[in-house]
């Protein structure tokens, strides 16, 4: 019945993360998961690459406190009631869940907005890094984003 | 005054260690310890860093202070 | 790794209707879930009204028929894969996940975008009603939805 | 001609079944069925009714042919 943010090396069940932001007065829940790809477009040279696994590393303390500052940012901006992250750490199979972001709003409108928003802002900001794993090696991915602004 | 140094992923492979506690003299910045970081690990200079000072995102002007965290990563890439 | 269009009687897991909805290429899932409330305001009086319990009621095969047209329709609007809607139907306690609609997209814009969508037509065209039951009595919810157009 | 007619919700609750066969002379609307139904049901019309014919929205100017399902039913409220 409150916000939170973790980060977890267990698997994350989406419904159980859906849930736990759920007020009584809320009429709708927003939730974005993304999951472990098996397949990747490589950006410079345009082919397909098959992966095998993900790793996901943080910087545990910060990310939690940049996950928290979304949340704020994202409660003084939307009318929004409650609000969940959680992002996986560590080896994920493909198919697994790496974050799930779940809004629950009065109206869904608000909850469509502010879970947009929110994975927006936390690939650009919070630190975490993916390293994908092929069969013939590795690559730590590295994001878009430029400085925080 | 001493700066604990945190890597990730790719500073982390880069550097060989996710720690180091490095000894520097007053006034220093960010940039600068990137930069002598970076005479060791030339590979250091392929990458478009951020910089963490104490859990929060800094600029490489930043002046250190005697016991600062400072982590250096490149763009997150989480989700 | 299709589209599914579903009524059921048995409870709802959020996670397994995202999860049905992933083709390997994609990124993104967004996900919307609507569930029985305790609390319900009256649009006449203002009052807050506690329910006991839900009860929906469909004409299956037309609803399903609706649902599919749906689908279909998103998918030529919108740059998504693969789209997956369950209601649920009969007794519904509080909290109960009531429905689940699930899109997956290369590009998470576009899963957000009819995501909305799909719930707004919905609530509109999907020959399915609510009946609130309170201590006191109950109601056939009826929706704001003018014939379809 | 027969059309089988379908109520659901409030409009169940109102005719008191779910289903009914009826008898017309064509050619029938389903607005003249509706008005048949609310002389005997009043309650009728005090809810907008949407119309469904074969399991498609249709309109109450619709004519029916014999063996049409014809559904009636407030405003949907699922989701």
């Amino acid at each position: 019945m409150s916000d939170f943010t973790e980060l977890t090396t267990d698997p994350i069940d989406i419904t159980s993360v859906a849930r736990r932001v759920v007020p009584s007065e809320c009429g709708a829940t927003v939730t974005l998961d993304g999951y472990a790809r098996r397949f990747t477009k490589d950006k410079q040279t345009g082919e397909t690459r098959e992966t095998d696994y993900l790793v996901y590393e943080a910087y545990e303390p910060m990310a939690v406190r940049e996950m928290q500052k979304l949340v704020e940012q994202a409660k003084a901006e939307f009318e929004i009631s409650n609000v969940g992250i959680v992002h996986r750490l560590g080896k994920l199979e493909i198919g697994e869940t790496s974050v799930v972001i779940s809004v629950s709003a009065p109206h869904r409108r608000a909850a469509f907005t502010a879970c947009e928003w929110l994975i927006k802002e936390l690939k650009r900001t919070v630190p975490i890094w993916k390293k994908e794993v092929y069969a013939d090696g590795e690559v730590w991915v590295e994001g878009e984003s430029a400085l925080k602004p | 005054m001493k700066v604990n140094v945190l890597f990730f992923g790719v500073t982390a492979d880069i550097i060989g260690v996710r720690e180091l506690e490095l000894t520097a003299e007053e006034p220093t910045t960010a940039g600068s310890i990137i930069n002598q970081l970076s005479r060791q690990h030339p590979a250091l200079a392929n990458h478009k860093l951020l910089i963490a000072i104490n859990e929060e995102y800094a600029d490489a002007n930043t002046v250190l202070n005697d016991g600062d965290e400072l982590a250096l990563f490149t763009a997150v890439s989480g989700g």
